[in-house]
């Protein structure tokens, strides 16, 4: 699974950069996500993910580890998990980029990621797309919080 | 069936299937049927990931639910060598520090029921760290790639291969050369070189019953292992490795199978299962399901390279192969597969100047094994689809062109190898008989052909023991198999025919390692003809004794006595066997005991043995196309096998029927598709197996029977071949149909869309 | 394997309504169990109780209803292909219900489940979308009717709430002079593509048409437009410009690549397949039928 | 409104191959297990385990379920056959006699279920084409005899055409 977005945000790049660097809020505008909380200062974060594919619910704790910081342009990040009772272990790794585009500034998501376990055999075809949709819901969430 | 040649009685017959009954009212037995009591049922918790490093493997809460009696990881595999394999010792019973594909075992539980060992599965912990994978040929070769294996494994029991050539610092743990005359100056000299690569894919078996094993150890340290294997005795000396134990004090005894088609053979599941009931302390039966079959083995797909060389009036000038096999993340028999195939990839022609390289590569997927062809087919696939390309290069037809370079009758293979023992161009005549080469097809429509010579395993011994009861009745004690292929059958049959007896006064002991005599493998075509002869041999063996008795009874030289109607017959006189064994023995008791063995032994050629026979097939298709979807639709196959003789013409039609349409299916859906190192079709709803609606309208197997063959009665080996011609039939009437060549399997019709509308060439018609 | 549960017999609607509200997603609706089972034996689901419908009076009832069919969502797949009164009303669905999956399952599998589950290669949503289906759920606090289209909402998804149940599907018969086909495709268990097609013909020229398409996207569609393109057309036009009406379907329809092919193989295959399918409609219209085959197809 | 509660049983009184049969059996328990385990009637196996291959097909009150995606509780009160159930006493059906005849039989993991799956399709349809029968067959699978010998076995116990009207 990859997805790349670019999104502009009608707000100056450092704005954009700083709701980016407040990890749990920022990792809060992916739908499903919760409990977004920091472990390790800029380093290493804990959150929920929980997503519903029809009758199928997969519920993670995820770990997110800060990869690599180019402050103020751009971040990678990793998350890993397990849900447990399905067997299915949740991968990504996401990397934002703040470039300054209009007078606003522009956001560009390129994330990758997969889901191993019968869920991610299974849901081959359906994950894509639903990604896809995670992520533009992600961007739109941060944007109305940037913009906000 | 009347007046078959020879005047047999039941050689040659389509006799009922000597299982059949049972088959057909549901009391016919296999692996999953057995129980024993106090039967603990095993589970496999298998690694999600492709590639990574084991950092923890918890099993303390499994080991504390209710009804579990053994939880076993790497770690605890104290009392039993944890790695096994028979070509290299590269596989461990359970993964230990590293796992190497999706799907490898990690902790196997055997528990009360299935439902409470699942339930302990749930409980394990495991804490995995990513390795990179390499999942294809072109990742796994390419320079600095992830290293599947670092350590050096242990030769595994082949002799053959006790000299494995790895190359040191990469993915490829094993490499076969092969060279005769001289490729540069024949290439050099060549009227057409054709150079191209053709690829293979991966193959489930898919036999209807997974793999299994139970397996029981007794008071005194003997261990009994019940198991859907095709080679007992390659399973026995795997376990008296693992556990040191004596062959004599382990017992392999076999079931029925629910098909094989070479996914049984050699240890699978049955050290695993044997490791838990060492540690459960009772029986353990570990039954895979579909999905654990699809990790468990598969067919070794493959990158070939070919480089084929023609003079000017059609002959074959050179033939270069340099093929990858990608083996998957353990060796299982796949360095003996490349190595053999690679040997004959010349088939059935004559090739003065060979230059053959392959390579087997790790990778992290399935392990590949056998399976029907034994890595033939991968190659004839590109080799015969090539003889196309010649032959529309050179101007000439194809089956002409085949016809003038196949080898002749007795004619060696190579230096010192076995002599062709069949009439190919007879074979190859009577295939353009069926499909009617000569005729013109009709409009959207076009023939392919493709022919295929495969060497059986070699060396290779058979042993058979035939009891003649006080009444008159038999027991034939063999180890061959019975996976469908109706060799049960078909040994009832040769030693009914020696021994003058109605085949109901024949039975045929399932194989059991205790009982049965050695047989290296139901497998490579070779039953019949390598088990068979030692059938007839020990059937011959008590013949010779009867007419010793016979002779001092009526006081003639025992020369001049036959056999009829379970009597030996001296003219008029008539001495049945429970008289004779009487007479013999003074009493209605004991037994005669014939005794039959087959062991051509080793020779000087390139892989240390020569085959006992070639098993020859060819095959030729008439299709149509669907040209907008791609879709491929087979309307007439013909396969002919050139089978010496059928012993069962009705059980030789079946299994090159069976083959056929095997072949269709990785001809036209079959593959095993992985992404990011994960399997994402290991069930029958993503792998397309053929169904009913995909027989071809007109389906006919014609067999070529000349009574050469090294079997009994002059029959040889069937079964593999059928199914290794259909892939280039099918490509070549394709390329007929279109001018499109594929050279990738399976023909999908997404991947034959592609190449339609990639198409430069004009369509050619015929 | 499957991991123990409770098995709730509901007699009514309210007291199945009731045990969903009081349990959420600890259980789960049970009729035929063709899909639910099998992601409960892949441990995919975990549920305490499964909530049995199909004895649910009624519910498994096909009848005409004010014009309309009325189908029970717990109508097995083998009670719609025979039922007298989908031939008489919807044939069309009674020849796709004779083709879905393997005679097993449609001895079992229920036209509620089948929808209600929302695989996205299925044949019946398509083929229901062509008869303007709506969708009748039923909780304690009320009942609902959603047309298909909005209760369809992606693959596996639904807009169903936890605590309602899908009752039944009403189906709007054609008005005369329609004659419809549905075109599958595919290799594997579950088809590539499903294409369903309704002219209505009168006085020589198409007065209304219906196209929708299934399987290749994450969940089937009506193709207004493509469906709009039709509009006057005589049979001739059909026959010989349905290629186009095919092409606008393909731009069209929202396509995935998944195992069964690409998105592009998909799109292209749903404009051959648009075109076929109209063509053996108009052909039927024209009171003939066809009987060129193509592999992998099956055309009812 | 009934229900049986988790890990409990309930009865289940049916006809098992003409014979009555009363069993207790939880909710979970596939129909599959209850056959082989309980029952010791081992002819319907366990292949693909997802109704595409047909190898657990027993007919219950004459259509054909995939047994190891069936709940055994489906059964109370309804018929259930089985491929031990299809000869009458030692005489065969003539379906079973058709497979030997034809060499339909090789490793008879699929056997059963393509006996019973046929035996439907006839009740259904005496007289079916070739490509009904091979369409009725699309959820039977066989990887042994490449179907031709059981679409003969088949065909040829069907009642011809002319004698069907």
């Amino acid at each position: 699974m990859r997805v790349e977005r670019d999104l502009d945000v009608a707000a100056p790049p450092e704005r954009l950069w700083a709701a980016l660097w407040d990890v749990p809020r920022m990792v809060a505008c992916l739908p499903g996500c919760a409990e977004a909380r920091e472990v390790e200062p800029q380093k290493r974060y804990e959150a929920h993910m929980s997503q519903r594919v029809g009758p199928i619910s997969l519920s993670v704790p995820m770990q997110v580890t800060i990869a690599d910081v180019v402050s103020p342009h751009s971040l990678a990040l990793e998350a890993k998990g397990r849900d447990g009772s399905l067997g299915a272990s949740v991968a990504m790794s996401v990397r934002l980029a703040v470039a300054p585009r209009d007078g606003g500034s522009r956001l560009r998501v390129e994330a990758e990621g997969k889901i191993l376990g019968k869920l991610g055999a299974l849901g081959h075809g359906v994950i894509q797309r639903r990604a896809e949709e995670l992520i533009d819901e992600f961007g739109l969430r941060l944007k109305r919080a940037v913009e906000g | 069936m009347t007046g078959r040649p020879g005047g047999f009685r039941i050689v040659g017959q389509s006799v009922r299937r000597t299982d059949a009954l049972e088959k057909v009212t549901g009391r016919a037995r296999y692996l999953s049927d057995m129980e024993l009591p106090g039967m603990a049922h095993a589970r496999l918790l298998r690694s999600p990931y492709a590639h990574a490093r084991l950092l923890h493997v918890d099993v303390r809460a499994a080991r504390e639910v209710p009804g579990v009696h053994a939880v076993l990881a790497a770690s605890d595999l104290t009392f039993c060598d944890p790695f096994y394999g028979p070509a290299l010792r590269d596989r461990p019973l359970l993964a230990s520090e590293v796992v190497r594909y999706e799907g490898e075992p990690v902790v196997a539980v055997a528990a009360v029921d299935e439902a409470t060992a699942a339930e302990a599965l749930d409980l394990v912990e495991v804490e995995y760290e990513e390795l990179p994978a390499v999942t294809t040929l072109e990742e796994a070769l390419a320079p600095g790639a992830p290293r599947v294996h670092t350590a050096e494994p242990l030769a595994g029991h082949f002799s053959d291969l006790s000299s494995l050539r790895a190359k040191p610092g990469t993915n490829i743990c094993h490499q076969f050369d092969y060279t005769r005359g001289d490729v540069a100056t024949a290439l050099a000299g060549a009227h057409l070189v054709l150079e191209e690569t053709y690829r293979f894919p991966r193959i489930q078996h898919y036999s209807m019953e997974p793999h299994g094993a139970l397996a029981q150890w007794d008071d005194e340290g003997g261990l009994t292992v019940w198991a859907a294997t095709q080679n007992p005795f390659s399973v026995r000396s795997e376990l008296a490795k693992m556990f040191a134990l004596n062959a004599s004090r382990i017992r392999i005894a076999v079931p029925l199978l629910g098909g094989g088609f070479g996914g049984k053979t050699y240890a699978k599941l049955e050290p695993l299962a044997a490791a838990l009931a060492r540690v459960a302390r009772r029986p353990v039966r570990l039954l895979a399901s579909v999905e654990d079959a699809f990790r468990t083995v598969r067919r070794c797909s493959a990158r070939v390279r070919l480089t084929l060389a023609f003079h000017r009036d059609g002959r074959i000038a050179a033939l270069a192969c340099e093929a990858d096999f990608d083996i998957g993340a353990y060796a299982d028999i796949a360095p003996r597969v490349i190595q053999k195939a690679t040997y004959t990839t010349t088939g059935p022609y004559r090739v003065g100047h060979v230059k053959l390289h392959s390579n087997a590569v790790y990778t992290n997927t399935t392990p590949g094994g056998a399976f029907r062809g034994f890595g033939v087919p991968q190659l004839v696939w590109g080799v015969e689809s090539m003889m196309d390309v010649a032959a529309d290069r050179l101007g000439r037809d194809p089956v002409d062109l085949r016809r003038q370079n196949l080898l002749a009758h007795g004619e060696e293979f190579a230096p010192g190898d076995t002599p062709v023992d069949g009439k190919l161009e007879e074979s190859l005549g009577r295939l353009a008989e069926a499909i009617q080469w000569s005729a013109a097809a009709a409009p959207g429509r076009a023939k392919g052909i493709a022919a295929m010579m495969k060497a059986s395993v070699a060396p290779s011994v058979s042993e058979a023991i035939v009891r003649l009861h006080a009444d008159g009745s038999a027991n034939v004690l063999v180890s061959t198999v019975e996976m469908g292929q109706g060799a049960r059958t078909v040994m009832a049959q040769i030693a009914a025919e020696v021994l003058a007896l109605p085949l109901d006064r024949v039975r045929v002991v399932p194989p059991d390692t205790s009982i049965t005599p050695y047989d290296q493998t139901s497998s490579s075509s070779r039953s019949t003809t390598m088990v068979g002869r030692a059938v007839q041999e020990a059937a011959q063996d008590v013949v010779d004794q009867l007419r010793k008795i016979a002779a001092d009874m009526l006081g003639e030289p025992a020369a001049r006595l036959t056999v009829l109607d379970g009597a030996v017959v001296s003219g008029a006189q008539r001495l049945a066997y429970p008289d004779l064994l009487d007479h013999h023995f003074g009493m209605r008791g004991g037994e005669l005991i014939g005794r039959g063995v087959v062991a051509p032994g080793r020779t000087k050629t390139a892989l240390g043995g020569s085959t006992p026979f070639w098993e020859v097939a060819m095959g030729g298709a008439e299709i149509t196309l669907d040209e907008e979807t791609g879709a491929i639709a087979i309307e007439s196959y013909a396969s002919v096998s050139d089978v010496g003789r059928c012993i069962n013409p009705q059980q030789c039609a079946a299994q090159d029927e069976g083959a056929v349409m095997q072949g269709l299916g990785h001809t036209l859906f079959e593959e095993m598709v992985y992404e990011g190192g994960q399997l994402l079709n290991a069930d029958l709803a993503g792998y397309r197996v053929p169904r009913a609606g995909d027989v071809p309208p007109r389906l006919e197997t014609l067999f070529v029977e000349n009574g050469d063959g090294a079997g009994p009665f002059g029959a040889k080996g069937v079964g593999e071949g059928g199914l290794i011609p259909v892939s280039p039939a099918v490509g070549n009437a394709l390329a007929r149909l279109t001018g499109v060549r594929m050279r990738e399997l399976p023909m999908t019709p997404e991947r034959v869309w592609r190449a339609l509308r990639a198409r430069t060439r004009p369509t050619t018609n015929p | 394997m499957l991991r123990p549960f409770a098995l709730h017999r509901p007699a009514t609607v309210a007291e199945a309504s009731e045990i969903l509200a009081q349990q959420g997603r600890d259980a789960a609706l049970y009729a035929g169990g063709t899909e639910l089972l099998l992601i409960l034996k892949e441990g995919l689901l975990r549920v305490k109780s499964l909530v049995d419908i199909k004895r649910l009076p009624g519910l498994a009832g096909i009848r005409a209803d004010n014009g309309h069919l009325l189908i029970g969502a717990a109508a097995t797949h083998r009670a719609v292909e025979h039922a007298p009164e989908v031939h008489a009303r919807c044939p069309l669905i009674a020849r796709v219900a004779r083709h879905v999956a393997n005679v097993r399952v449609r001895s079992v599998g229920t036209v509620g489940g089948n929808l209600a589950f929302a695989d996205p290669h299925s044949d019946l949503a398509t083929a229901f979308l062509l008869f303007d289906a709506t969708v009748r759920l039923a909780a304690q606090a009320g009942e609902r009717e959603l047309a298909l289209g909005d209760f369809v909402v992606g693959p596996y998804e639904t807009s169903r709430r936890d605590e309602e149940i899908l009752t039944s599907v009403r189906l709007t018969p054609w008005p005369a002079g329609t004659v419809g086909a549905y075109v599958k495709y595919g290799l594997h268990e579950r088809p590539t593509l499903g294409v369903a097609v309704a002219l209505t013909v009168a006085g020589g020229a198409v007065r209304g048409a219906r196209i929708a398409v299934g399987c290749v996207g994450p969940r089937p569609q009506r193709l207004a437009g493509a469906e709009a393109r039709l509009g006057g057309w005589s049979l001739a036009d059909v026959e010989r410009r349905a290629g186009e009406v095919g092409a606008e379907a393909a731009a069209a329809v929202d396509a995935v690549d998944d195992l069964h092919g690409s998105a592009e193989y998909k799109r292209d295959m749903t404009r051959v397949f648009v075109r076929r399918a109209l063509l053996v409609a108009a052909a039927r219209s024209a009171g003939r039928e066809s009987h060129e085959r193509h592999p992998h197809t099956v055309v009812v | 409104m009934s229900a049986i509660p988790i890990r409990s049983s309930s009865s289940v009184r049916c006809i098992v191959n003409g014979r009555p049969v009363a069993l207790e059996v939880r909710p979970e328990a596939l129909l599959l297990d209850v056959l082989r385990d309980r029952l010791q009637l081992k002819g319907a196996r366990r292949s693909c385990d997802m109704q595409v291959c047909g190898a657990c097909t027993v007919l219950v009150d004459g259509a054909p379920v995939s047994a190891c995606t069936y709940l055994a509780v489906e059964v109370d009160g309804r018929e259930v056959t089985t491929v031990e159930g299809l000869a009458d006493g030692d005489r065969l059906h003539p379906l079973q006699e058709a497979f030997i005849d034809h060499g339909a039989v090789q490793c008879g993991f699929c056997t059963a279920g393509m006996l019973l799956t046929a035996k439907a399709l006839l009740a259904e349809d005496p007289s079916p084409t070739p490509e009904r029968v091979a369409e009725y067959l699309r959820g039977s699978l066989c990887r042994c005899t490449g179907y031709r010998k059981i679409l003969d076995a088949i065909l040829a116990c069907a009642t011809p055409k002319a004698a069907a009207r």
